[in-house]
């Protein structure tokens, strides 16, 4: 079993306090905190091997090119990949989606295609291909969302047809706490010929991902969320995806020839990594894989089912408090209403309570609208959370409803 | 950090959750259509998500009536119920200069001499301790302004 | 005056050794080395104030928001633009360029409209274009260059016409330093009302730039060459051409209502910043920016030319060396060549000699066509940079016809 | 760093820069076009922008001739000489095993037994030491590759 009290030690950020009470960190899911393996890891770059990449014989872009992509051989040994060169740098999950969009859908996807999705995504997994469509003539299908907050998954077999040309899915919903079949819905649209982007932003860091083993064509996530640093994530796409497509940004490090007559295009990972990346933050980024990697899949998922069953019965205890959904199988966060009291009060409350939570339509405003809600409020679990944590929130809640009960 | 040492207790809350603000986000006044309205506008604060849409009735420059709909936090209904309250029978002129005392009020830290005119709007001055609830309070003064301009598009809460 | 000796210790990466010899680093063109401020304002994210931005209300997401809405007034004022609003953060330059292309460039430019670049542009300011012409018909013109290597700006105004959609130049040519006189050339394409956009990425770090004086109607830099971090960098867009411009990513925070069947967008700046930003990045970046200001752009001038007419009569003493270009206004950067060596050697030797600088095409294959060359050595000046660094660098350049005259 | 320190003195660059390397640089074997050849590829080093263009003429499986053109530094001007001379008479298959073996003497730390087939190319082991190098010296051979396979593409030294 892991010990979250000594891992909370690693991560500075979270040895403070708001509004003099000891922070409680339960907004993971938006942005996880990093440990200082992490921070190291940056500030080692920027002191010692700083330089740009993959331009240069000196010895500082050397160093920094070879940490580079040995950093990419981390990352893509942490997911499973079968090529580091099926590791594609970009912001995060966002612009990974956005890549794919473009450069996958500019490829294959053409008036009256289908595109799946479902009615819990991300408006990261929305919008992208709702661009996409209004650009070709696509068409955009959803896989509707049960009232467990599960895949209708009968519905999902039914809009598989030879039309479709890619599926969206996340693997587990930011609002709710969903996880998804995925390797059950991969293999069903493999049936199909139809190709699967994973949106891995919300899945990454509670399992251990195999991309080899799901088989999925795309998966995407962001390192802010898996304890890295911020503007770093990854597409993850199988080569012979990747070597099909057509560029996404154009720019230096992307080319092989450059003249005005023509052009002609690096291999990949290089064809879809224009301009000079953030270097640091790949270099932190492989620091949190490793990080993680310490820990282990195993203890942290251990840890995490514990606490989110810790927490579950927790908040039931707390009157007229209702946990939105009930999936075949959650991931540690909870997003929840109370009677009467709106979640950005109670975020403002519990803030003064030291509880940071994360209130609002979570960026799913369709499952938010499937639900009859605006807003609920969300405690989401991470590696360092402890079920201290959880009974510092219940009672902030009880307070809540007492300057509500007045 | 120095603006949140003055919120470090838990009691502060009570300065932002008053009861006459509970009373009104529970019990808005003037909630519901206004078949008769002459104007109205829809607002969104994107944040959140939470919506509402303003009815005037505006006769010679007068606002005769006004409610609300929708749907928000107690901030932001409790501003709503206290919006309608105030413009109701006051001049197109005297609702804009409110409005611009009322932002004054919730988002500066000196106290001006419009204040006066605020009456019991002045109850929603905690809110300026909470930058992150400014936009919940003033999403029902901005949807007012959309209103007096007749705007066609949503108004939205963004800076 | 500058005292760069005493800089050079703000930069803890330049007081090292490589190959046993004290660091001497002439590539901050490529990208420039990092003031521990800088460092420093990354750290304090991580340890102190960090969370998702614009999402939450609780305390900590509240102070990172506001510090990210802080960091970009700032930037907003370092370059003199009229609203923060103006300010798009991106991942540098090449992402600013794409972002233009693709969403101006789709609301703007159709079948046969022009599209005006120069001979001498880095790659991120060409193949953009080129993707653009591809996708829509429209046809690039190319400014030529003339043998000191000034634009040719007779050429230029020939260029101009009513099918002209978009001037893309670069303010400083980060192959031969070239300054060009950009707000002349942006005042004559708006005598012909051609919106202009500025590759700024060599051109902020050596003096002050002022959007709203240049009149330019957008301006794009890396942060990662303004001594700041990787990941980060700007597009200026005025007002009017933003508001008017369709979103480039779709994702979080650039929405204001989701549905399937209509989603509308956020006001600038959010509409074109889908996902989680690089928040720790742009709080580096906004310390750049401080750190520079801090410095002085005239002190940094005049610095920094001194040492270029420096390095210039040092350089003319090597014999067969010879310096690429002469253009009527240089930034500190020189690209040469000595006659039998390749640049690739040069490079290697002078590293050995702890000298780092930069060899190959420099990301302008057109221009170095131009000229008949396949490569050069380009040692490029920055603040920290001393008369002593080019001793060195001399000493090195002889060293290596001594190795090639064996 | 560790790579680094046994190449710390200056003097260490005359293991790389060795006279007979100067030499092939500057006075390349085979260089020219070959109008009779049977094969060619391009070869480019995005890197830097070096090109190549790699001739053979092969007979029964075998290399009868090789000339290369083009632009490059002293090391992958040398390694394109050195190899012209090296595979000159070889069988494919030899030829073959040439790269492999070279391969090995200039990414990998450890000899081997394969490198006494190297003969003359056996003086270009000092670019291990320089990773950012080791692309100007296989650049040759990679482009003997996509000549063999009749490659229409021109092959990069990118990874
Ligand atoms: C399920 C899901 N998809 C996509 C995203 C977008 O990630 P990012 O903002 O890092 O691009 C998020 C996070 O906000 C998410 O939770
Ligand atoms: C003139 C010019 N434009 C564009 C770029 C691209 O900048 P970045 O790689 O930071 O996107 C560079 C730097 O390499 C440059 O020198």
């Amino acid at each position: 079993m892991l010990d979250a009290k000594a891992i909370k030690k690693d991560f500075p950020a979270l040895n403070q306090q708001v509004h003099g009470k000891d922070l409680v960190y339960l907004d993971s899911a938006a942005s996880a905190q990093k440990p200082q393996a992490v921070i190291d890891a940056i500030v080692e770059v920027y002191r010692k091997d700083y330089s740009n990449v993959h331009r240069g014989v000196h010895t500082l872009s050397e160093r920094a090119t070879r940490h580079f992509e040995a950093a990419r051989e981390t990352i893509s040994r942490f997911i499973g990949a079968q090529d580091s060169r099926e590791i594609i740098f970009v912001r995060g999950t966002t612009e990974a989606i956005n890549l794919v969009a473009h450069s996958y859908g500019r490829h294959c996807i053409k008036k009256d295609d289908e595109i799946i999705i479902s009615e819990m995504e991300h408006h990261s997994n929305i919008i992208p291909w709702q661009l996409l469509c209004e650009q070709t003539g696509a068409i955009l299908r959803i896989i509707p969302v049960t009232n467990s907050g599960d895949l209708d998954e009968t519905a999902f077999k039914k809009l598989c047809s030879s039309r479709t040309k890619l599926l969206a899915i996340t693997h587990v919903s930011n609002a709710i706490g969903t996880i998804n079949p995925i390797k059950a819905l991969i293999a069903e649209a493999h049936r199909h010929n139809i190709p699967v982007l994973i949106d891995g932003a919300q899945g990454i860091m509670h399992q251990r991902v195999d991309v080899q083993d799901l088989d999925c064509d795309f998966y995407a996530f962001s390192g802010h969320k898996l304890y890295g640093p911020t503007g770093i994530g990854v597409l993850y796409g199988k080569t012979k995806w990747l070597e099909a497509m057509p560029p996404y940004q154009g720019g230096g490090e992307m080319i092989n020839q450059v003249s005005f007559e023509k052009t002609t295009y690096a291999n990949i990972p290089h064809k879809f990594e224009a301009g000079t990346p953030d270097i640091a933050s790949v270099a932190g980024l492989s620091a949190a894989c490793n990080y993680i990697q310490q820990v282990g899949f195993e203890a942290i998922h251990q840890h995490e089912n514990a606490l989110l069953h810790y927490a579950t019965e927790a908040l039931m205890t707390v009157p007229e408090l209702r946990i939105i959904g009930n999936p075949t199988e959650r991931a540690p966060l909870l997003s929840f209403t109370v009677e009467h009291i709106h979640a950005h009060d109670l975020g403002t409350i519990l803030d003064h309570a030291g509880v940071a939570i994360r209130t609002g339509h979570h960026c799913a405003m369709p499952l938010m609208k499937r639900y009859g809600l605006a807003a609920t409020a969300r405690a989401s679990l991470a590696i360092y959370n402890t079920q201290h944590d959880i009974d510092v929130l219940v009672e902030g809640l009880h307070k809540a409803r007492g300057i509500f009960k007045r | 950090m120095n603006d949140y040492q003055h919120s470090d207790s838990f009691d502060n809350l009570f300065e932002l959750y008053q009861e006459v603000i509970i009373d009104h986000s529970q019990h808005p006044h003037h909630f519901g259509a206004l078949p008769q309205a002459t104007h109205h506008a829809e607002g969104v604060n994107p944040l959140c998500g939470d919506t509402l849409t303003l009815y005037l009735k505006i006769e010679n420059a007068v606002i005769r009536d006004a409610a609300f709909q929708g749907h928000g936090c107690a901030i932001s209904t409790a501003s709503a119920s206290l919006l309608t309250d105030s413009i109701i029978g006051k001049s197109i002129d005297e609702a804009k200069r409110l409005f611009e005392a009322f932002h004054q009020l919730i988002t500066s830290e000196k106290e001006t001499a419009a204040d006066n005119m605020l009456g019991k709007l002045i109850i929603l001055a905690g809110v300026k301790n909470y930058p992150a609830r400014v936009k919940c309070a003033t999403l029902a003064w901005h949807t007012l302004q959309a209103a007096l301009r007749q705007d066609a598009q949503p108004v939205t809460t963004e800076a």
